[in-house]
C-alpha cells in the first residue's frame, strides 16, 4: 500500500502525470478515486475489494479524464488485458498513460459487500487467474498474495447449460434476457465499449430495437457478445454492473471459449499479439461450413 | 508391429515354406502375427469370378472379423487374398449400395475400418529393421524381383507402389544385402490360375519371365505371390530350359530376408521347392567367405 | 415460451429462408442452377452481396425477426474469394456466430452455411433443397417470431 | 413518396411460361411507393428498353426495377437505359425472376408468388439507393510487361509502338523464351530464330522500353492506373553498362561442362555465360552457384581464378555486385510469365502430380523430351541440326513419338490438353524425315488435335508425304534392349499389342504453369486454377483480362497456349492498356466503402480485415489545428468494395455504396411480404 502511494506521490510530485486513477475508500465501501494532489496520495489503496476495471477511464469516451493531464492507471492483470487491448485497437497510445500493475490475489464480488476473500465471495474471473502478476507494466507493486479461493461458477453453468437441450438453453436465455432493462450500464462500464456512438443507438437503420422487450434485448446482447468476440478481457464488470443480475458472462466466457478453441486465442496483455478477429489462417477450422 | 494375419488357403497348403519364413522371420524384425480367430476363403478366382457380391462378400466378413477382434490391420501374404480384401474395403468404400447390401448379408457389425496389407508393404515398411538384424551379407547375389500382377493392380485399390513402375520389392532386397537386377518383366503376367487349364500359355509367359531375368544377369527370381511361385517354380521342368540354360531358383521375399538374417534353409522352407535353391546358398556362402560376418 | 419451434409440424408448413450470398461465387452458382434448369425448392429468398465477408450477424438476428425460419449463408470457397480475403474473414466471424446462436438455444440447424462456387450449380440446388426440408421438419421457428416486441408487433403478427 | 418504376419481362417464354407476368405487374402496381408497373416480352430489347426511357421520364420516376434475368446478365443494360433517361443509374436495379424463380420451378402458382416476393425486395431496395457517381482516377501511362518471351515481347514492342512506356522484367539473362530454344516452328516450317531475334533487337533497341533482364518482380502496390512496383535486379557480376559484349570472360572460364539450360542439357556452357548466341543484351551472366571463385570464397573465404576479371578490358567484371531493388510507378500490368515443361521422371516437385517411370526418362540416354528434340533440330543447337543419339550420336532410323506425356491424364493429375504437342510432333516427325532420309518416324496418339489455320493440313503433310507412321494408342512401356528401345504399344484402331524397335524415342511432355507462379499472382491478387495457370476474367468475352482491374494475360502463362495465340493474346492485352491510357483518368464502379467521420473512433478493425489496405489514417483537427482524434479512411482508388470492414465495423460508421445497411435492411424487411 505504501508503495503503491509513495509511487503515486512521486508521479505527482514530478509532474509526470496529472492524476493517479486508483481506489480509495469510500462511505459504503471500494470506489474508484481520481488522485491529482500529491498530498492525497495516501488515500489510494489497494485491497481485495478493488474489484473496478479502472481501464474504462482510459477510453477515448471519457475525454474529460484526459483534461487532467497525463494519466496513471493502477491496473490488476485482468484490467490490464483491457489496457492492452485499448492500445490494440488504436485507442490509446501506451507512452500516453503510465501502467501501475499491482499484484493480486483476487478480488471480491461486490466492491461494497464484506471484504473477506472466501471461496462464496471470490468474483468468477479470480480462480485460476494466470496474471495475478501483471505484465507489461511501467511499475509494479506490492507482494505477491495467495492464489484466489474458490472455484469458477461461471464455468460450471455454462457446461450446465451446454448439456441441456437448445429449447431449456433458450427457455433460460430468454428469461434471463427478458429483465433487461436497457439500461446500457453493461456497455458503459466496459472499457471495450468505446464507440462514440454505439450500434443500438443507431436509427437509420434501426438494427437493434431499442425498448427493453424479449426480442430488442436479445439482439443487442448477441450483438454485444459478438462485438467482444476476442475483445473481452474479461473483468466481469458488465455483469458486475447490471441491476438486474443477468449472468452476462456467460456469454462473454461462451465467446472466449469458441475463440480458444477454433483459433487458439486468449485474451492477452500484450498489445502486439493480433486479435483472432481481423486475423485468420487459411485453414482455420471449417467443419460448420458445407 | 502388430497385425492380424490372413493365411488364405495357399499358406497352409502349397505355400507352406512362404508361411514357415514368414514366421521365421517375424520375431527378430519385432513383427507380430495373430491369425485370424475362424477365418475363410478370400473369395479369389472362382467367387469373384463369378458372383461380385459374393467376391465382396466372402472377404468382407474376413474384414469384419479383424474389426471385431480388435485388429488395426489385416495382412494378407497370399498376393490373391490380398488383392481380394483390399478389393473388397476398396468397394464398399466407393459403393453406398454394395455395402449395405454386404453389411446386410454379414450379419455382424460391420465398420469397414480395417486396413490390408500385403508383404511387401509390411516388409518395405521393417526396412530398418532389415539392415540392422541382418547377419549374412548376400552381397553376391543378384536376383529378379517379380511382382507379377495383383499385388500392384488396380492401382486405386493397392496403392502402395508405382504400378508401373515399382520399386518396394528392390528396396527390401537393397536392405538384404543383394543387389536387385533391371530387367523387363517385373510387372507382366505369370498365367495365374491357368496353371491348370491352359498349361501351354502358363508355361509360355513363365519362360519369357525366366529368360528375362536370367538375360539380366539374376541368380534368383524373387516372389510375393504364392501363384508366382507355383507357375515359375513347379512349371519350370515343363518349360523345357535346355541348352545349357541352368534352372531359375524361385524364392519367396521373406525367404530372401530370412537368408540375410542368418536363418537355416530349413526354418525358411528352402528346401520344399521343386528348383533347387542350391545354387542361391552356394552364392550366400560365397559372400560370407568374401566379407566379414558379423 | 416453450416451443422453441424445433419440434416436427404437419405438413401444410412451409419455412421461409433467406439466403446471403456473395455475387461472384455462390450467386453466380445460383445463376448457373437457373441456366442448368435444376428445379428446386421454392422456399429460398436470395439477398446479393459483394462477398461473404459483407454478411453481418445482425442480418441473420434481423431475417429471424422478420419472419424467416431458417438461414442460409454462402459465398467462395477458401482461396477463391474474388477480394482475396472475405470469406477467411467471415469464417471467423460465423464461427463465432453459430456457437454462440447455438449456446442461447437457438437450433443450429436452421443455420446452414456452405461454400458454392460459380460452377457449383447442382450443389446450391442440394444446399437449397437440403435446408428447407430440414427447416421445414422443424416448422415454424414461431419461438423467435413471437417474442414480444415494441410498436412493431402489429407488424410481425402477420407471421405465425 | 417515392415514385418507383417496375417492370416485368416475359424474356419471350422464359419467364412468363412459369410466372404470371401480369399479376406480378399488377401486385406490384399496388406496393407503396411503386408509381408505373408493367410487363413487357424482351424488356432488354430496343422497345423494352424505349419502353423504360419513356416510363421514367412520362411517370417522374425515381427509382426502377427490371424483373427479370440475372442482374449478372444485364444490370449495366439498364442502367445505361436509365441513365440515357436522365435517371441516375445506381437508382436502377434488378430483380432476378429468371434464373432465381422462373427456371427452377414448376409450379406455376410459387413461382409467381415467389417473383412478387423478389421484386417487392428490390423495390424495397431501391426506395434506399442513392445516386452515385462513377469514381475518376489518374492514369500513370506506364505499363510493366512481366516475362520476355514471344508474348511479353509482343506486348513490350504493341505498347511502346502505340506510344506507351514500358519496363519489360525477365528472369534470365536473356529475353527470348522458349521460342528462342525452338527449331522451326509449325505451320510453315520458318527458322524460329530468324522470325524471333530481330523482335528481341527491336525491344532491346526501342526508345520507349526499359529492359530489365535477369530480374524479376518483387513486389507489388496500388491498383489501376497506380501501380508501384519493385524489381530485383539479380546480382550478375557483371556491370552492364561498362560490358560490350566481346565475350573475353566467356573465353577465360576454366569451369566449361555445366550443363546447358538452353540446350537442355544437351551441351555445355561456362560459369561465365551468355545462355546462347543470338541472347539480348548480350551481357554476360556469372552463374555464381558453378563459379570457382565464389566456391573458394563460401569454403575458405578466399577468392580464386578471377580470370574473367583479368581477361575484361572494360573492367565490367564486379564479384561484389549485390541484388538491388527499383521502383517503378506503372498504370497496367501484363503477365507474359509463360510455361514450364512437365517433369518426366518420377520424381515431381508438385503434389498430386506423378511421373511416368516406365517410359525410361533419365535412364535410358536416348528417350528425350520434345523441346530437346528442338535443340537437336536446330542449326545453332549441339549437333549443329543433325538428328543423332545422345547415347552413341548414330543416326537414328527408326524414330517413335509419344505424345500426351502427362497431358489428359487424370492419373498423373493433368486432366488438360496442352494444346501444342500434336502440332510439334508432327513438325518433329516432318522435320526427322527432311533430316534422316530413309528414316521411319512413329508416332502414338490419343486424338489429333490439329484446329488450326493450316494445322490439320500440316498433320496430313507430315503422314502422307513425309510417311509418319500414326498410331492411335498408347504406350504401355519401353525399354533397352542391346543397341534398340523396345517400345511397346497399343495400336486401337487394328485392336493389336505393336512392337517397335525404335532407336530413339521422343516424348512430347505436358505445358505446366511455372513454378511459384503462385507468388507473383498473389502479389498481384490474380485468381489461378488448381493448375496454377493465372484466370481470365471471362473465359470468353474477357479472355486477356483478370479480376484485378489493370492486371492483364498474355500467352501460356494463362493455358496452354501456341506462338501465334501467345502473340494474338499479347497483342490484345497491349491493346487494353493502351485503350486504358487513352484517357487521363478511370472511371470505375463507386461500390466503395466510405467512412462516416463523425462516428469513427478509429479502431481500426477496418483496417485489420482489408483485403487491399485500402484503409488509410486520418486526423481530425479542429480549427486551431488541435488533434481530435485520427479515424479510418478508405482510398476510392483501392477500396474494391467487398464490404468486410462494414460488416466488421462495430460502430456501423463506415458504409458500402451501393449494399448500404440501410438497403440490405429494407430488403430483410420485406420478407414479411
Amino acid at each position: 500500500m505504501k508503495e503503491l502511494q509513495e509511487l503515486a506521490r512521486k508521479l505527482l510530485t514530478d509532474g509526470t502525470v496529472g492524476v493517479v486513477i486508483g481506489w480509495e475508500e469510500g462511505p459504503r465501501g471500494i470506489r474508484p478515486y481520481f488522485c491529482t494532489r500529491p498530498e492525497d496520495a495516501d488515500k489510494l489503496v489497494f485491497t481485495p475489494r478493488c474489484v473496478h476495471n479502472l481501464a474504462t477511464y482510459l477510453s477515448p469516451r471519457r475525454s474529460n479524464v484526459r483534461e487532467l493531464g497525463k494519466v496513471a492507471v493502477v491496473v490488476k492483470g485482468c484490467d490490464n488485458k483491457a489496457v492492452a487491448g485499448l492500445v490494440r485497437e488504436t485507442q490509446l497510445k501506451r507512452e500516453d498513460v503510465v501502467v501501475i500493475g499491482v499484484r493480486c490475489g483476487g478480488v471480491v464480488l461486490d466492491p461494497y459487500g464484506p471484504a473477506e476473500l472466501t471461496a462464496n465471495t471470490v468474483a468468477d474471473r479470480c480462480p485460476g487467474c494466470d496474471v495475478r502478476e501483471p505484465h507489461n507494466t511501467d511499475h509494479l507493486v506490492g507482494e505477491l498474495p495467495p492464489p484466489p479461493p474458490g472455484e469458477q461458477r461461471t464455468a460450471k453453468l455454462m457446461s450446465e447449460l451446454e448439456k441441456s437441450s437448445p429449447d431449456q438453453r433458450w427457455d433460460f436465455w430468454i428469461e434471463q434476457l427478458s429483465k433487461c432493462v436497457r439500461c446500457n450500464a453493461c456497455r458503459e462500464v466496459c472499457p471495450m465499449c468505446f464507440c462514440e456512438r454505439c450500434l443500438a443507438d443507431k436509427t437509420q437503420p434501426q438494427w437493434i430495437d431499442s425498448s427493453p422487450h424479449p426480442r430488442g434485448n436479445l439482439a443487442w446482447h448477441l450483438t454485444r457478445a459478438m462485438h467482444q468476440a476476442g475483445r473481452c478481457a474479461g473483468c466481469g464488470e458488465c455483469e458486475r454492473a447490471c441491476p438486474m443480475d443477468i449472468p452476462l458472462m456467460l456469454l462473454n466466457r461462451k465467446v472466449a471459449q469458441v475463440v480458444a478453441d477454433s483459433w487458439g486465442y486468449k485474451s492477452s496483455e500484450d498489445p502486439a499479439v493480433a486479435a483472432p478477429i481481423g486475423t485468420f489462417n487459411k485453414d482455420d477450422p471449417q467443419e460448420f461450413i458445407k | 508391429m502388430k497385425l492380424g494375419y490372413y493365411p488364405g488357403c495357399s499358406m497352409h497348403g502349397t505355400a507352406r515354406e512362404f508361411d514357415e519364413s514368414l514366421q521365421a522371420i517375424a520375431k527378430p524384425l519385432g513383427l507380430e502375427l495373430t491369425e485370424l480367430d475362424d477365418w475363410s476363403c478370400c473369395g479369389a478366382t472362382s467367387a469373384h469370378a463369378t458372383n461380385r457380391l459374393l467376391g465382396v462378400a466372402l472377404p468382407a466378413r474376413n474384414l469384419a472379423l479383424a474389426e471385431q477382434q480388435g485388429f488395426k490391420d489385416v495382412f494378407a501374404p497370399c498376393a490373391a487374398c490380398y488383392s481380394r480384401l483390399a478389393t473388397a474395403r476398396h468397394e464398399m468404400q466407393e459403393d453406398a449400395k454394395l455395402d449395405a447390401k454386404v453389411k446386410e448379408i454379414l450379419k455382424r457389425p460391420f465398420s469397414n475400418s480395417v486396413g490390408v496389407m500385403n508383404i511387401v508393404e509390411v516388409l518395405r515398411g521393417l526396412i530398418p529393421q532389415i539392415k540392422e538384424q541382418a547377419v549374412q551379407p548376400l552381397s553376391e547375389l543378384k536376383v529378379a524381383c517379380y511382382y507379377g500382377c495383383l499385388l500392384l493392380r488396380p492401382a486405386e485399390i493397392t496403392g502402395f507402389d508405382d504400378a508401373e513402375d515399382p520399386s518396394s520389392m528392390e528396396d527390401v532386397t537393397r536392405a538384404t544385402g543383394a543387389t536387385p537386377v533391371e530387367w523387363r518383366m517385373r510387372t507382366e503376367c505369370c498365367g495365374g490360375s491357368f496353371s491348370l487349364s491352359r498349361t501351354g500359355s502358363v508355361v509360355r509367359l513363365g519362360r519369357a519371365v525366366i529368360n528375362d531375368a536370367r538375360a539380366a544377369g539374376a541368380n534368383a527370381i524373387v516372389v510375393a505371390c504364392p501363384m508366382c511361385h507355383s507357375n515359375l517354380d513347379f512349371r519350370q521342368q515343363a518349360m523345357g530350359q535346355r541348352e545349357g540354360a541352368t534352372e531359375m531358383p524361385i524364392l519367396y521375399l521373406p525367404q530372401l530376408v530370412g537368408l540375410a538374417l542368418g536363418l537355416s534353409p530349413q526354418t525358411l522352407g528352402l528346401k520344399r521347392h521343386f528348383v533347387s535353391t542350391q545354387p542361391v546358398l552356394e552364392l550366400v556362402a560365397a559372400g560370407a567367405a568374401k566379407g566379414e560376418v558379423k | 415460451m416453450s416451443d422453441n419451434g424445433n419440434k416436427q409440424h404437419d405438413n401444410s408448413f412451409e419455412p421461409r429462408i433467406t439466403a446471403f450470398v456473395c455475387t461472384w461465387c455462390t450467386y453466380t452458382g445460383a445463376d448457373l442452377a437457373g441456366t442448368s434448369r435444376l428445379q428446386m425448392e421454392s422456399n429460398v429468398r436470395i439477398i446479393r452481396l459483394p462477398c461473404t465477408g459483407r454478411i453481418d450477424p445482425l442480418f441473420i438476428i434481423k431475417a429471424f425477426e422478420r419472419g424467416a425460419d431458417g438461414v442460409i449463408v454462402s459465398g467462395c470457397h477458401p482461396a477463391d474469394c474474388h477480394y482475396t480475403a472475405g470469406n477467411y474473414h467471415a469464417r471467423r466471424r460465423f464461427t463465432v456466430f453459430r456457437e454462440l446462436m447455438d449456446f442461447i438455444g437457438i437450433d443450429a440447424r436452421r443455420l446452414t452455411f456452405s461454400w458454392v462456387s460459380a460452377s457449383e450449380g447442382t450443389k446450391w440446388k442440394e444446399i437449397v433443397d437440403e435446408t428447407t426440408d430440414r427447416v421445414r421438419a422443424l416448422g415454424p421457428f414461431t419461438a423467435y417470431h413471437n417474442l414480444a416486441g415494441g410498436a412493431e408487433e402489429a407488424m410481425a403478427g402477420g407471421v405465425q | 413518396m417515392p415514385r418507383i418504376g417496375v417492370f416485368i419481362c416475359h424474356c419471350g417464354e422464359n419467364i412468363a411460361r412459369t410466372v404470371d407476368v401480369k399479376r406480378v405487374a399488377e401486385a406490384l402496381a399496388e406496393h407503396p411507393g411503386v408509381a408505373y408497373s408493367t410487363d413487357y416480352k424482351y424488356m432488354c430489347s430496343d422497345p423494352g428498353q424505349t419502353l423504360v426511357k419513356q416510363a421514367i421520364v412520362e411517370h417522374k420516376l425515381d427509382g426502377v426495377v427490371v424483373a427479370a434475368c440475372s442482374p449478372r446478365m444485364h444490370e449495366k443494360t439498364f442502367r445505361r437505359a436509365a441513365s440515357s433517361a436522365g435517371l441516375n443509374p445506381y437508382l436502377c436495379e434488378m430483380a432476378n425472376i429468371r434464373e432465381h424463380c422462373s427456371w427452377i420451378h414448376e409450379d406455376r402458382e410459387e413461382a409467381t408468388q415467389k417473383a412478387i416476393e423478389l421484386t417487392r425486395m428490390m423495390v424495397e431496395k431501391v426506395k434506399y439507393n442513392a445516386p452515385m457517381q462513377a469514381i475518376r482516377i489518374p492514369v500513370e501511362k506506364r505499363a510493366l510487361v512481366i516475362g520476355g518471351g514471344i508474348a511479353g515481347i509482343q506486348a513490350a514492342l504493341d505498347l511502346a509502338d502505340g506510344g506507351a512506356e514500358v519496363v519489360l522484367v525477365e528472369k534470365e539473362p536473356s529475353i527470348g523464351g522458349h521460342m528462342s530454344q525452338l527449331s522451326e516452328t509449325f505451320p510453315t516450317l520458318d527458322c524460329s530464330q530468324c522470325i524471333l531475334t530481330p523482335r528481341m533487337v527491336e525491344v532491346y533497341q526501342h526508345p520507349r522500353i526499359k529492359l530489365l533482364t535477369f530480374s524479376e518482380v518483387e513486389n507489388v502496390e496500388g491498383y489501376i492506373g497506380n501501380f508501384t512496383v519493385q524489381i530485383r535486379r539479380k546480382a550478375r557480376s557483371v556491370d552492364e553498362d561498362l560490358c560490350n559484349g566481346c565475350g573475353d570472360c566467356i573465353a577465360s572460364c576454366p569451369v566449361k561442362k555445366i550443363p546447358s539450360e538452353f540446350e537442355c542439357g544437351l551441351g555445355k556452357r561456362t560459369a561465365i555465360y551468355v545462355p546462347f548466341p543470338q541472347a539480348v543484351p548480350n551481357t554476360p551472366t556469372l552463374d555464381r552457384e558453378n563459379c570457382t571463385l565464389f566456391k573458394s570464397r563460401a569454403k575458405t573465404g578466399k577468392d580464386a581464378c578471377m580470370r574473367c576479371q583479368k581477361a575484361c578490358q572494360r573492367g565490367a567484371i564486379n564479384y561484389n555486385q549485390q541484388d538491388r531493388i527499383e521502383e517503378f510507378k506503372v498504370g497496367a500490368i501484363v503477365v507474359a510469365t509463360g510455361f514450364q515443361l512437365y517433369k518426366i521422371t518420377k520424381e515431381q516437385p508438385r503434389p498430386g502430380i506423378s511421373g511416368y517411370g516406365e517410359y525410361g526418362y533419365g535412364t535410358v540416354p536416348d528417350v528425350i523430351d520434345g523441346l530437346q528434340f528442338e535443340r537437336l533440330a536446330s542449326a545453332s543447337g549441339p549437333t549443329a541440326g543433325k538428328i543423332l543419339r545422345p547415347s552413341d550420336g548414330k543416326e537414328p532410323k527408326k524414330i517413335v513419338f509419344l505424345q500426351c506425356i502427362g497431358s489428359r491424364d487424370c492419373a498423373k493429375g493433368i486432366e488438360y490438353c496442352s494444346k501444342i504437342c500434336c502440332m510439334y510432333t508432327a513438325k518433329h516427325a516432318m522435320l526427322y524425315r527432311h533430316k534422316v532420309h530413309g528414316g521411319q518416324a512413329y508416332v502414338f496418339y490419343m486424338d489429333i488435335r490439329a484446329n488450326g489455320k493450316g494445322y490439320d493440313e500440316f498433320v496430313r503433310r507430315a503422314i502422307e508425304e513425309d510417311g509418319a507412321k500414326y498410331l492411335r494408342g498408347r504406350v504401355s512401356k519401353l525399354y533397352r534392349d542391346g543397341e534398340v528401345i523396345k517400345v511397346h504399344g497399343f495400336d486401337t484402331l487394328s485392336s493389336e499389342p505393336v512392337v517397335i524397335d525404335a532407336d530413339m524415342v521422343v516424348l512430347a511432355t505436358a505445358m505446366r504453369a511455372q513454378p511459384n507462379i503462385e507468388a507473383l499472382a498473389q502479389k498481384l491478387s490474380v485468381s489461378y486454377d488448381k493448375h496454377a495457370f493465372l484466370n481470365e476474367a471471362h473465359p470468353k468475352l474477357r479472355p486477356v483480362e483478370t479480376n484485378t482491374a489493370g492486371v492483364f494475360l498474355a500467352g501460356a502463362v494463362q493455358a496452354p497456349r501456341d506462338i501465334p495465340d501467345s502473340v494474338a493474346m499479347a497483342s490484345a492485352a497491349a491493346a487494353k492498356v493502351l485503350d486504358l491510357f487513352s484517357a487521363d483518368e478511370l472511371e470505375r464502379e463507386p461500390t466503395i466503402a466510405k467512412v462516416d467521420a463523425t462516428i469513427c473512433t478509429g479502431c481500426f478493425h477496418c483496417e485489420r480485415v482489408c483485403p487491399y489496405g485500402a484503409v488509410e489514417h486520418k486526423e481530425i483537427r479542429d480549427r486551431k489545428g488541435n488533434l481530435i482524434k485520427v479515424i479510418a479512411d478508405v482510398n476510392p482508388g483501392v477500396c474494391q468494395g467487398c464490404g468486410t470492414c462494414v460488416a466488421t465495423c462495430p460502430s456501423k460508421s463506415v458504409e458500402l455504396q451501393g449494399f448500404t445497411d440501410s438497403q440490405v435492411f429494407a430488403e430483410i424487411n420485406a420478407l414479411m411480404g
